[in-house]
């Protein structure tokens, strides 16, 4: 079946149907029931579900991101939200000491089928408590797999697939996405967790991004197409794990690489990228790999001040036809 | 308490309210933008708290601090500019509604993570200790906060080492869309407090006498050396929680009620001789300034975007 | 209680003391590395309150939880192999001393964060409330963790929750080498629990027959579906916090004084014709036993090192 | 004035240098008093300096460090110290939210002059919760600095111009180094923050790391030379800032590059260092670049687990005969 739809109400459609399924799921984290979600997306849940399954968590990061990391051990398949990314630095102890290292550090004994949902990013006028991006930081814990959907269809899909996978899964919705609508085809099986989605064909550059940035790369790659620069442009949709095939494949092709992510610069995901395209492809590259990322600041609230800290759609024109001009 | 008194504390919430009001409206005119959360109905625990501090004090506030910042005399003009994004903002536009600061005040934010501004709090109240300066750190937060671990590490914290503290928290009944009930297993939050052994009260957080007695008295307490001590104001948001929210969780009604209890109301009846007029007519000339000059403000240049990470230039 | 029990209950503790009194040996002779703490003094806890529990019952420890995997029925061969890192310990040697865990008795660990069980213990409670089973989940911890944040969040969990927990606190006054008094403004650690209107009960850590009799009366409260309760045992180690610790921080004398209430001791007291050279003989064989099972066990092949970072194979 | 002495003894040395000099120092951390230090680092302190400077903290890794912050702004020059990095976790909404934040977003009101100090890295067989490597990780976060001092010298340094620093400034020390022995100069003004130091010089290889690893690339680099292969050894010492113009003068050179940290490889400020390289000195590359970090496993128990999950001195040596190899 074909819809149209919100990503919120994607997410929300997921959740739904999870829900309605499987009587293990259920969905925990601050104002997800009566205030119907810091972001809107379980609007309506506590009505359908009742609050025993749709819980109204006390701010206690902490406590209830490791209830559902012992939750998922008991056997229920919990989802847990956290309201905005900066927050889940307070649960960080139950996200990697416990949720990452359980599975190993119990030599095989106790799998966590966490899955936990964050809105992330800038954009808004947060400021700086509210609007990080750290799921490329995320990335780098193993254990964890680090999903960033980008488009509606993903908002959903993403969802059934961490519900669907035995180990702990994290998934980060970005801020400006949650009013984007598309269509959603619950017909087709989703791609699988882990591998890269290819959303613009290219010859002269792959462009490597994901989340709200795929829509700031295609407009720039259709700016670029006008200038006779043919973008490939890659949503990864994982951070971890990374499709290195898809990647190197399509590097193998256009011999220049641009990435683009909203983490900060040093110790971006980007550079991680950057590191196994110099590993695994490095004689295929023409010119030095270049990355768009947000510059290393708190985002400032005013709006000039956070659009000049983030990924714009100008400035990837720009590094691409700087890309172009090396050699 | 006498009517000079009544004056002031009348005047300084009245500030509050009428610059939010000021502010809902640049906000639908799209002058301000993020999250705005209003502090309307809760001004008497600001204005009352404040008033017995004196200008050394250092204050600690959340993101519902635009009556914070007043009350504790940072300028309306550099606040609305914060609102507005401009580099005259009190924290040069970078900060907004949720991260108002100003060093001359000793007012430290503007800390929008729950909980967040506690521990620097007892960190500066320590440093008061160690360096034996007289001074009082006042840290103020909601009820949902009680919650959150580092309330309660802090609490510990200052308990255990005699500091000089006092702990403001403004029991608005709910967090968010979260009702007490919800968040807490036990719904009298100052005897969370007293569990540390922490000398703590329960007031009415809609009066302001009230609040302003009971801080002079708490604060004189914390100066004479008898430690942090605990003041739980109950009080009410008149507005959403913040400017989106459906308020799905709360009935009209209960609203309705505690606006009945508006603290400027309730002062004004017991000093029924307060000069309402002459303090709205002043006020509402600081409020036209503090406007006007942050639209003439200016924007923070793009160039310094990285000035600030380090006190000095650093590469990454 | 009977000489039945009594005689159960020594033999569980004697063989917690001497199976770590073996550690402490193989431990200098670079059989055992890395952390080891020890439970000896402790003992009357694990086993008082592990005999109020059933097999399907869960149990978080912390670092210090030879004594609760022993008490809990995990058998001290894959415990000893795992000291040892060999494969056949039950966590493939992956975990050693601080991270044994057990999946047929329900062994949660083996968690090394102070306070890091905690929140899993609560979603554990919360699972089996969800799925109405009747079922109990036992946390134990440290006095310590009562100053972690995550503590009294997950109180607050149990309590607002009414889950079937039981929090059981081992007061041994000292968390590594600081004292409760640095660590507590409020050193009356029930209090803390009842602050949250959980029922809360101090009890003497030292004395099995209480420990069990209180376990078993508060497992079935829980059970009947009265909600959380937390029992702090008042005990004291024997021994150095970890191997290393030059225990400046205690007198010896205050050592010698607990040592009197040594839980082997008093149970013999109180029943003495349990039959103590029997169970000494049965244990030094069951040790000999692990040591001799750790000792022929295997390493895990290094190939295996990425194994289990998932449940299948991922590629990072 | 020179003399031997322990790194553990190096930083004891220099906290009480600044702790004699200046009346605002003070350390503050659990079980740095009665105990001594949870790697003896603070011994004796408590007794010279008393409980008003030494402070035994309860367990609450975030009020304490948030305490720091507080002290750091109301004049006072606290050294935090934080067990070992994983309890680090529980205090990340002070570290990043706060402390990083903190200058930026009040507009350059409020700088905070804290130094927390940490033990890092494995090696002592303490398992999944006590032995990570996060010191690259933090490295991410604009607004800190993270030093990592390897020798002696710089147990000793680093913490004197930490407290120099009038921004927050974190210490990663190895637990590995702690009982190692070298000389103490304390008569020439210590390297500052932000220069990488060249431990070997050659000019097949330039091998950058830090750390612990600095020992294993400088034995690595002894066997290579005997095979002819000349090994530059760079010792970072601060991974935030990095210094980039020591790093591309020595790419210039050997045009092969070697990088060696004990992060885990997916995210690692190997990666890191890899993207600027690229960046800035792409065409002086003969090969790939290549790295050798810590398996992205949880650090295991078993010693010869631990030993394999870490960068080893013949893991770096076959890394850097397969990268003379390559052209
Ligand atoms: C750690 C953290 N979690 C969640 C939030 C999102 N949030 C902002 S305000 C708020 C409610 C706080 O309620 P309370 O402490 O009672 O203060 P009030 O807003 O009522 O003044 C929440 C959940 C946050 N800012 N920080
Ligand atoms: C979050 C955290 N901080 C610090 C440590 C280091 N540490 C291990 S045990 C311990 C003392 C804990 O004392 P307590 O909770 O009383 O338990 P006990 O060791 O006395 O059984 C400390 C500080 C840790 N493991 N986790
Ligand atoms: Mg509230
Ligand atoms: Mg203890």
């Amino acid at each position: 079946m074909n819809s149209t739809l919100t990503y919120r109400e994607a997410v929300r459609h997921a959740i739904v149907e999870a829900m309605e399924k499987d009587q293990t799921v259920f969905l925990m984290g601050e104002d997800v029931g009566h205030y119907g979600g810091g972001y809107a997306v379980s609007m309506g849940l506590l009505e359908q579900f009742g609050s025993e399954r749709i819980i109204d968590t006390p701010l206690s990061e902490s406590a209830f991101t490791g209830a559902g990391i012992g939750a998922a051990l008991g056997g229920m398949r919990p989802i847990v939200e956290i309201m905005t990314v900066n927050f889940s630095l307070l649960a960080l102890d139950q996200i990697m000491n416990n949720t990452a290292n359980l599975l190993h550090m119990s030599g095989g004994q106790f799998n966590v089928p966490l899955v936990i949902r964050m809105a992330t990013g800038g954009g808004k006028q947060l400021g700086a408590q509210h609007s990080h991006s750290l799921e490329g930081w995320y990335a780098h814990i193993p254990g964890l797999k680090i999903l960033t959907p980008y488009s509606v269809q993903d908002a959903h899909d993403m969802l059934v697939l961490a519900l669907a996978d035995p180990d702990p899964v994290l998934i980060f919705e970005h801020v400006l996405l949650y009013n984007k609508k598309g269509t959603l085809n619950t017909d087709t099986p989703p791609l699988a967790i882990g591998k890269a989605k290819i959303e613009r064909t290219g010859k002269d550059i792959t462009l490597i991004t994901y989340g709200v940035n795929v829509l700031k790369a295609l407009e720039a790659a259709q700016i670029l197409s006008l200038e006779g620069i043919d973008v490939e442009v890659i949503d990864l949709r994982s951070l971890r794990p990374l499709d290195d095939k898809t990647i190197m494949a399509s590097v193998s092709k256009t011999h220049r690489v641009l990435i683009v992510d909203e983490g900060w610069k040093s110790g971006s995901i980007s550079a991680e990228i950057m590191a196994r395209i110099n590993e695994q492809a490095f004689f295929e590259l023409d010119a030095p790999m270049r990355r768009v990322c947000t510059a290393e600041v708190p985002i400032p609230y005013a709006s000039h001040l956070e659009q000049a800290a983030l990924p714009q759609t100008e400035t990837i024109v720009a590094m691409a036809r700087t890309l172009m001009e090396e050699s | 308490m006498d009517l000079d008194l009544a004056n002031t504390l009348y005047r300084e919430m009245l500030l509050i309210r009428r610059f939010e009001e000021k502010c809902v409206e640049m906000y639908s005119k799209e002058k301000i933008r993020g999250f705005l959360h209003l502090y309307i109905g809760e001004e008497a625990v600001a204005v009352g708290v404040m008033h017995a501090l004196n200008s050394e004090d250092a204050v600690f506030a959340t993101y519902r601090e635009h009556g914070h910042a007043l009350a504790r005399g940072v300028h309306p003009n550099p606040i609305m500019a914060e609102l507005y994004g401009k580099e005259q903002g009190c924290s040069r536009g970078r900060g907004g509604s949720m991260h108002l600061f100003d060093a001359k005040t000793h007012f430290y934010g503007g800390i929008a993570i729950v909980t967040g501004g506690l521990p620097m709090a007892i960190g500066m109240a320590l440093s008061d200790k160690m360096m034996k300066r007289n001074r009082v750190t006042v840290c103020f937060f909601g009820e949902g906060a009680v919650a959150e671990g580092e309330f309660h590490e802090s609490l510990n914290l200052a308990a255990l080492w005699h500091l000089p503290i006092l702990f403001v928290c403004e029991n608005n009944l709910y967090a968010m869309g979260t009702a007490l009930e919800f968040t807490q297993s036990e719904t009298n939050i100052s005897l969370k407090a007293a569990s540390y052994r922490i000398t703590s009260t329960q007031i009415d957080g809609m009066n302001v006498t009230q609040v302003a007695e009971s801080a002079q008295e708490t604060v004189r307490q914390i100066r004479a050396g008898n430690g942090p001590v605990f003041l739980e104001c109950l009080t009410y948001r008149f507005r959403a929680h913040s400017m989106y929210d459906a308020e799905l969780y709360r009935q009209k009604s209960e609203v309705e009620e505690w606006k009945q209890k508006d603290p400027l109301v309730r002062l004004h009846q017991d000093w029924p001789t307060i000069n309402i007029a002459q303090h709205e007519k002043e006020i509402a000339q600081i409020i036209d300034d503090a406007v006007e000059f942050a639209e003439n403000g200016t924007l923070e240049s793009v160039d310094d975007l990285e000035k600030f990470i380090y006190s000095s230039e650093v590469a990454p």
